[in-house]
Order: C-alpha cells, then sequence, then structure tokens
C-alpha cells in the first residue's frame, strides 16, 4: 500500500472512519491510513484515538 | 376542491415513487393517473420486455440444451406457444401493477383516474373535478416519436409499423422485423425477436449502433447481434415506407427491405400535453430542472423522462425520491455520473460512470483495464463466454470513473461498480476485495488487479 | 540440487495462485504436484460440479418451459445424455487446468510433477530429486474425513459410497443418493441430483443442515430442498453401513434407507503426508499460521484448506497472495469477516460476514433489514421468485457487518457486498447508490431503505 494521500490533499477514507473521525474530533487529514491506497480505516480512527503511550505498540 | 400537499401528474416509476416517499415522510399526497399506475415501464416497457426476454432466453437454452447434455430427440417438436407468451407478459405486468396500487393505497396516497390538466401551479383538472396542491411534482413521461417520414403515417395505419408498444403486444410471432433505429430499447428488440427465430434487420443513421455506450461495449454487441444473425445496416438515410418495405439508400445506393413488422424506434419526446398552462422552461431535452428537480416555478418539481436527463426508470424513480425529499425539508441530490444503465441482451451489458473516450475527453489521467470472460472459470463452467469487463479509472488516486460490463448477468453486476463509485472506491479497494470463487464477479477483481499491477489469470503482455 | 527463492507445495488455488504472484513478483519460483495442477477446486471441486450444476440447471429450465410459452410437444423425449454431460465437465476441466499450467510457465514458474517429500525447513524431495528453497509455501490442501463408521469401508470398496470426488465421475445418473451429512458440499450435490431426477435423502447428525449459515438462509434453503423433494433427515445418529444400505437411528427408532450411492460429506481434513519432517504447529483445524500466514517455522508458510480457516478456493488463493506479498517484502492480511461464501443451490446463496445471530453474540447494536425476491419486478418477470436478503448493520454508524442473499444470482450478487463491507460502507450508501431497475440486485437497495427509514416497494408493518 502506499503512503498516505495528506500530502495531496484528498484524503481517503471509509465512511465509517469519517463518522468516527467527526465523533471523536480528530483530524481525518492527520490520520495514517492503513487500508488500500492509504485509505484511513475504523480501525485506524480507533488507534489514532488511544492514549499516546499505547501509540508505541502498533510502531512495533 | 379537495386540497393536498402534494399533486403528483403521472402515475410511472418517478410519480409513484415520488408519491409514495413523500406520503412516506407526512405529505398529503394524490396522484392523477390517465391510463394504468406503473407507468410506461411496468405497463409498456421495462418489464413486459423482460418477461417476453426470459422466454426468449428459456427458447434459446432449449435449442442449445444438447451441449450440456441434454437432449431433446426431435428438437423440431419445440414450439413457441404465441399466446401463452403473451399471457404470462400480461399476468407478470398486471401483478406488478396490482402490486403497485397497494403500495399507494397503503401509504395512503389517493390515486385520480384520468388526464390531468394543470390551470396553476397550485391547481389540477381531472375530469372536471379540482385538485389543489402546495406542490406540484410533474412526472407525465415521454412517448415515441413519429418522424416524419413518407409513407410511415399510413404504414402504422395499416398495421405494418408500430412503436414498443406496439411490438410487445403482436398477434403473432413475426417471420421478419425491420428495426429503424439501433438504440438501447432497439438493440433489445433485435435480440427477443431474433432468439425467437424472426429474421431481424437494424437500419441505423449513424456508423454504428448504441451511441453513447463504451467503444469496446458497442463493438463487441454489433459483433455479437451479427453472428446471432442480425443484420445490421448502418449509415442509412431512410427515404420512405411503403406499407411493409422501408426504402433507403445507403452509400448511394437505394435499397428496400420488406418485411412483417417495421419497429419504430427512434427516440422519445417527452409528453407536455396539460402542462401548456404552465410557463415551463424546455430545454432540448424536456423540462428544465435544478439539482433538486425544482423547475422554473417555486413549488413546481418535474422528474423523469419528462426531465430527459437518462431515460430510465431508476433514474426516474431516484428523481422522485429527490423531489419528494426537497419538498419535505430535506436536501438530496443526484451525481448522474453514477447511475448506471443496461442493456437486456443476450449477453447482457451493465455500464456506469465514463465511457473511456469520455474519461479522457473529461481530462483524467485515464487507466484502462480490461478482462475477457473466456478467462473466467465460471464462465467457461456455465458455456457463456462472450464478454468482458472494462474499469475505467483516473490514475491520480485510482478512483473508479467507469465500469462497463458485458456478460449473462451484467445487470446484476454492475450494481458492485455503482457501491463502489458511490463510496469513491479505488481500483486497489477492488482489488483486495476477495470474490466468491467460481464466480463471474471474479472478472471484476481481476481487471483490478490488472489496474493496479498484474492480472492472476491472463498473459498480459507488457 | 536447484536452488529456488520459494518452493510452493502443492499446485491447487492456493499454491498457484501463490506461485505466480511471487514469481510477478521477481521470485524464483517451483510448485511441487503429484497430482494435476488446479487442486481440488479445478479438477474434482468447484469447477467439475459448477459444470454439472449447469448442465442440471438447463435439465430444470427445459422441464419448466411451458411455464414460459415454449413447448415440448412430447416431454418424455427429453433425455439426459449422461455420457455428454460427464464430457463436456471433463473438457471444462481440462481447459482450465490446461490455462493453469500455461500461466504457470509464461510467469517462469517451474513445476515439478511428484510427491513432495519436506526434509527441512529449506529442502524439499521429489522422487529423489532435492530443491533447495529459501521460503517455503505449503499448500497441500485438504481431503474428504471417511469417519469410522462400521461397515463402511466395505462399502466403499464395494463402490456403493463414495466421496465429493466419486459423486462427480459416477457411471450412470443414480436412481437414488443417500447424502450422509448436511453442508455445503451436501447441499451443492442433492441439488444437482435431485434436479436431474435422482430420489435424494440427506442424513443430518444435527438439528438442521448449513451449520454456521445465517438462520433465515437455512430455513429457506432447508424449506426449498423439501419442497423439490430432498427428503432431509435431522438429528440422525449413523449405526452401519451395509452394502448400498445405510442404517441410523432418528429420535430412538432404528430406520434404513438403501440407495444406488452413498455420498459420504462430512467434512474435511488437511493433507499433511510429506511434511512430517517439520515440527509444525498444528491446530484443530489445521496447520496455525499468523496473519502474514506464516507458520511456528520462520520462511515457512502455509495456505489454504491445509489451515483450515475458510474451507474454499477464494481465501486459499487471496492466502496464497498474502503468503507471496509477505515473503517478497509487502505487507497485507485478510479480514475473514469480509470473504463471501456461496452455495451453489436453485436459487443460489451468497453469504458475507456476521449472521444475525453472531452479530448479536460479537455485541454489535445490530440493526437488521430483509426484502424478500417476491417483491422484485425482475424475479417475477423471470418466474424465479424464491429468496430474499439480509442485511446486517451495527446501528452505530450504520456499517454493514453481514450480507445473506437467497437468489438466482447470488453468488454473483455478493460481490457487491464484499465491495461495500471491504469499504466499510453503511447502510445509508448502500441505499443512496442507485440500482438499475429492473435487476434482482434492486433488493439489495430495498433492504437498505429498509434499515434506513423504509422501503418503497414492500408494505412494512410498523
Ligand atoms: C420498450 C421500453 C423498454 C424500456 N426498458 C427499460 C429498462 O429496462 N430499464 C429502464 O430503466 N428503463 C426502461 N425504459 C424506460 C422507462 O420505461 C422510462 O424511463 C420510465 O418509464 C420513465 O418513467 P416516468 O415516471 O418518468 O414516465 P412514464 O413511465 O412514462 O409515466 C408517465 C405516466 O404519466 C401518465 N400521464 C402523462 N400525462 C398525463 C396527464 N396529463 N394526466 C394524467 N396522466 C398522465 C402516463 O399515462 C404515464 O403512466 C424502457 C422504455 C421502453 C419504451
Ligand atoms: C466438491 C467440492 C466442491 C467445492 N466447491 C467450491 C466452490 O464452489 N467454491 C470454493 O471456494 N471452494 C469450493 N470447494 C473447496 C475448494 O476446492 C478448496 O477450498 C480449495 O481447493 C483449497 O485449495 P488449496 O490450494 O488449499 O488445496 P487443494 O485444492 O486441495 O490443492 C492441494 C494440492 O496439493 C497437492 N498435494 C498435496 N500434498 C502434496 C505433496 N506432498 N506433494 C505434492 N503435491 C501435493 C494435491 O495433489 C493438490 O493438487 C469445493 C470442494 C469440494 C470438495
Amino acid at each position: 500500500a502506499a503512503e498516505a494521500n495528506v500530502t495531496t490533499g484528498k484524503v481517503l477514507a471509509t465512511p465509517v472512519a469519517r463518522k468516527m473521525a467527526k465523533d471523536l474530533g480528530l483530524d481525518i487529514t492527520k490520520i495514517h491510513g492503513t487500508g488500500p491506497q492509504g485509505r484511513v480505516m475504523k480501525s485506524d480512527i480507533q488507534k489514532a484515538s488511544q492514549p499516546k503511550t499505547l501509540e508505541k505498540d502498533h510502531v512495533r | 376542491m379537495t386540497a393536498y400537499d402534494i399533486i403528483v401528474l403521472g402515475g410511472g416509476p418517478g410519480g409513484y415513487v415520488a408519491a409514495i416517499k413523500a406520503a412516506q415522510l407526512g405529505a398529503k399526497v394524490a396522484v392523477v393517473e390517465e391510463d394504468r399506475v406503473g407507468g410506461v415501464c411496468l405497463n409498456y416497457g421495462c418489464i413486459p420486455t423482460k418477461t417476453l426476454l426470459k422466454s426468449a432466453k428459456v427458447y434459446q437454452d432449449l435449442l442449445a440444451s444438447s451441449q450440456y447434455g441434454i437432449d431433446i430427440e426431435n428438437p423440431e417438436t419445440v414450439k413457441i406457444n404465441w399466446p401463452n407468451l403473451m399471457r404470462r407478459k400480461t399476468q407478470v405486468v398486471d401483478k406488478i401493477v396490482g402490486g403497485v396500487a397497494l403500495l399507494l393505497k397503503h401509504n395512503g396516497v389517493e390515486v385520480y383516474k384520468g388526464h390531468g390538466t394543470v390551470i396553476d401551479a397550485q391547481t389540477v383538472d381531472v375530469g372536471g373535478e379540482r385538485l389543489s396542491g402546495k406542490n406540484l411534482i410533474l412526472a407525465t413521461g415521454s412517448s415515441p416519436s413519429m418522424p416524419e417520414i413518407k409513407g410511415l403515417k399510413e404504414s402504422v395505419e395499416a398495421g405494418y409499423a408500430v412503436d414498443s408498444t406496439g411490438a410487445i403486444a403482436l398477434s403473432e410471432k413475426p417471420r421478419s422485423m425491420t428495426i429503424l433505429g439501433g438504440g438501447v430499447i432497439s438493440v433489445e428488440f433485435a435480440t427477443l425477436y431474433r432468439s425467437l427465430g424472426t429474421k431481424v434487420t437494424i437500419l441505423q443513421r449513424s456508423e454504428g449502433i448504441l451511441k453513447g455506450v463504451d467503444e469496446s461495449v458497442r463493438d463487441t454487441m454489433q459483433g455479437h447481434l451479427k453472428k446471432e444473425g442480425v443484420e445490421i445496416v448502418t449509415n442509412v438515410s431512410i427515404k420512405h415506407v411503403d406499407g411493409s418495405t422501408v426504402h433507403y439508400e445507403v452509400e448511394g445506393q437505394a435499397k428496400s427491405v420488406e418485411s412483417d413488422v417495421i419497429l419504430v424506434s427512434l427516440g422519445r419526446k417527452p409528453n407536455l400535453k396539460g402542462l401548456e398552462n404552465l410557463p415551463l422552461e424546455i430545454g432540448e431535452k424536456g423540462v428544465v430542472v435544478d439539482e433538486r428537480m425544482q423547475t422554473n416555478i417555486p413549488g413546481v418539481y418535474a422528474i423523469g423522462d419528462l426531465c430527459g436527463k437518462m431515460m430510465l426508470a431508476h433514474v426516474a424513480s431516484a428523481e422522485g425520491l429527490v423531489a419528494a425529499e426537497a419538498i419535505m425539508g430535506e436536501t438530496s441530490a443526484i451525481d448522474y455520473r453514477k447511475v448506471p444503465s443496461c442493456i437486456y441482451s443476450f449477453p447482457e451489458v451493465g455500464a456506469i460512470g465514463y465511457s473511456e473516450a469520455e474519461a479522457r475527453a473529461a481530462g483524467f489521467d485515464v487507466g484502462v483495464s480490461t478482462f475477457p470472460l473466456s478467462a473466467n472459470g465460471k464462465a467457461m463452467a456455465e458455456g457463456e463466454t462472450t464478454g468482458f469487463v472494462k474499469i475505467v479509472h483516473d490514475k491520480k488516486y485510482g478512483e473508479v470513473v467507469g465500469v462497463h460490463i458485458v456478460a449473462p448477468h451484467a445487470t446484476d453486476m454492475i450494481a458492485e461498480a455503482a457501491v463502489s463509485m458511490m463510496l469513491e472506491g479505488t481500483v486497489y479497494d477492488m482489488a483486495k476485495t476477495i470474490h466468491p470463487h467460481p464466480t463471474l464477479s471474479e472478472i471484476v477483481m481481476e481487471a483490478a488487479h490488472g489496474a493496479v499491477d498484474r492480472p492472476i489469470h491472463i498473459i498480459k503482455k507488457s
């Protein structure tokens, strides 16, 4: 999968990811998408919304 | 004078859906319909043609049965029972039309039977009775165009030339049929009658049939119809009609063709009768409306074939929903680039969005990927391998902007593309979507793999 | 000793797809296959069954043709030509298997014919020849389980009892067949043989057939099969087999059934022969792997039926892609909740994601909406109205988490749901997607409308 499309302006994201980001007050353009072609998925929002300490986990 | 929130003029797939939706949203609604509810689609269009096409398909399958190991000892004993075939069509239509009448009733919509004349933006007359409505939805549909061709009117009167409504109610199977025009409806009738054994000739004014359809689809369908024995004459100029004979010119040569039936399928025009009192803005294709289906007159909406944006039943219905919602304070709109259209030929065609040429003209950074049915396991298992899928995408993000399918179930298969495009899906998403094996739908995944990188199941020249 | 980047053991839809993908990504790849490439799927499973099912469908359509207005004067002259039916099956299989062999060749994959024995994680022996590979992909598939039932072995030897491979190669049409087990494969064989006129009995140990399938689908299919004349006996305990007779107990009563053929369809077990030298971790269903299909041994991957996650060809292929990509340094993974599965019965079944019960058990705020085929215009036009769609969604955002379709083309229709779920689409998106009219796929849109608010084309009790 390619890198997130942050630089190109448009963000590929799923409807559920968008709704969840809005609910949680997250800026979807700043979230790294792991779906096909860097699409932001529900799980990416869930990860981003977790406390910072946990974020290390997914860096591996 | 009975007062309504909304009066809907015309009970076709545009009008009846708008009426039901508006009623569901709480409006008091009347529908005025001079014929049966269901409009052209249910009574004379989509449904009767597909019912007859099913019979034609059964007949074809029967003739080909021995290739599947099912023998009919004496194939001459297979007979088309024309009265039964027509009876089934009528039964199916009656049942569906009856269903729509019930739906209207259950949703509390009142149906007035008769010709409606719009008096002003709030008033409609039905046979002397006056209805008043805060809003008006015009859904009067369209009728076949009968162009000025010398002798055509007489041929119609003599019973040789018919329009599509005539062509679904012939009293016997014609031995031969000449179809004037090569659009979608022509191709469906050519499929229907050719499959039943009629000698079919299509006379087409322009260079090829199915104008507006993706080039690869046109080529495939034209080739396939010819292979099935349909004669297709292009670049034709029709000179005059003489009874059962059509005289035409092609490449400077005068020719003629005689047949049992002449089917005139040269486009349709909006039904404006009854609307004369409204100062409606009317464009080239029909009544002009904005995104919410409102005409130039506030409170007066127009939908479906009357507007002529895309003369399809599902467009009429979708526009009906938009109009009903607009009146009831909800906003929605249609992206016409995401509306599928179908041809119920054998094999079927399902298409949505930009054709390859349109996409290039629109300035996309166009990527195209195709995959043939002949490399698909299920198609081989079914013995029906004519067809392909073509995915047109914008390379920038990989967004799918057009999908064109020729396949036995293409009209059902195109829904995958429709929902993908609705969700602004990319070829990456389509490729990553696991499609079940063995299915025809795998061709979509394979073509998407081809767009991303390489398909698995075909040798790609690189 | 020839050295490869990857050795793939087994050339089924798991192995051959993994090999081609890895080769496309630049690896030097060998496939070891003791039978023909294509595995169970192409040679004895998916493809031959669907080819035979097509013949059965043609036969059924033929018997029903008069309802479509196509008469066969003397229906008794319709004959199943068993040798031709079998020959077509063989031809289709040979063609597809030949195609796979060509694909492998064109992608530069070397195929070794013979039984492979893994010596260690880098070495495979094929008939004395040693191949070395930096990585190993195990794709040896599965075989039918032959449970310990008294007399079964003798019945197999006497030629009465067969497994699925035997059931696609019978020398004549059986007058009667008893099927032990009520899973997907059983239902497909029941459909096949019942449609061809065989008297079919299914003996099922548990309360109902099609364990694991959504409740509504199970009920519909069970009812439909019974209506078609398949005898389904549930809560059965099989006691012993005596030649062509199965003795069983139901509700404390001893019973028996005699038939031409006994089909044993009681599950499948992973093929571990040749893998004995590897200290593989093996779970209840098969070889245990991580998300990237790697086993407990670094560099050794396993895919497909051998792992037994979902015993489906498209799962094997998708896992093959994951393994090939993992080895070649790309990451991908499969969400098994977004994998469709199909039953090629008449009508077909296509399903994906959570069943209603599973969704509730998983703790979703479950919404369910269904729409029947009997209210669909195209289904009426085609005269095939048994079926429905059921959409299971999570009410929080409306996300679609399961779709279950019973319909003539359900196996193609489920692709719409697959791509929707891949894109995390909601019922709102499905409802707003304009579906072409008239198509079976409209039921998906209608059910989605029902999930959001109200469908248009049915009277909903509220
Ligand atoms: C042969 C054929 C096959 C077709 N097949 C398909 C297909 O497969 N799929 C598809 O999507 N589309 C198909 N179409 C097109 C489809 O039928 C139309 O797009 C659709 O019917 C348009 O719906 P509508 O509601 O706008 O108008 P209509 O269906 O034309 O309905 C208009 C209604 O208004 C009534 N009416 C008109 N004026 C008045 C008045 N003044 N007072 C009272 N009542 C009035 C008419 O009697 C009619 O019932 C086909 C068309 C034809 C001719
Ligand atoms: C009757 C039937 C119908 C089916 N229909 C469908 C369907 O419609 N759709 C669907 O998705 N699935 C269907 N399946 C399931 C499908 O066939 C399997 O899921 C699929 O074949 C699994 O692929 P695989 O590559 O893992 O294994 P397999 O297809 O079993 O291939 C394994 C290969 O490895 C070879 N092999 C094994 N051990 C060795 C060794 N030591 N050395 C060399 N070669 C070896 C075998 O000869 C075989 O060719 C059906 C199965 C059956 C039985």
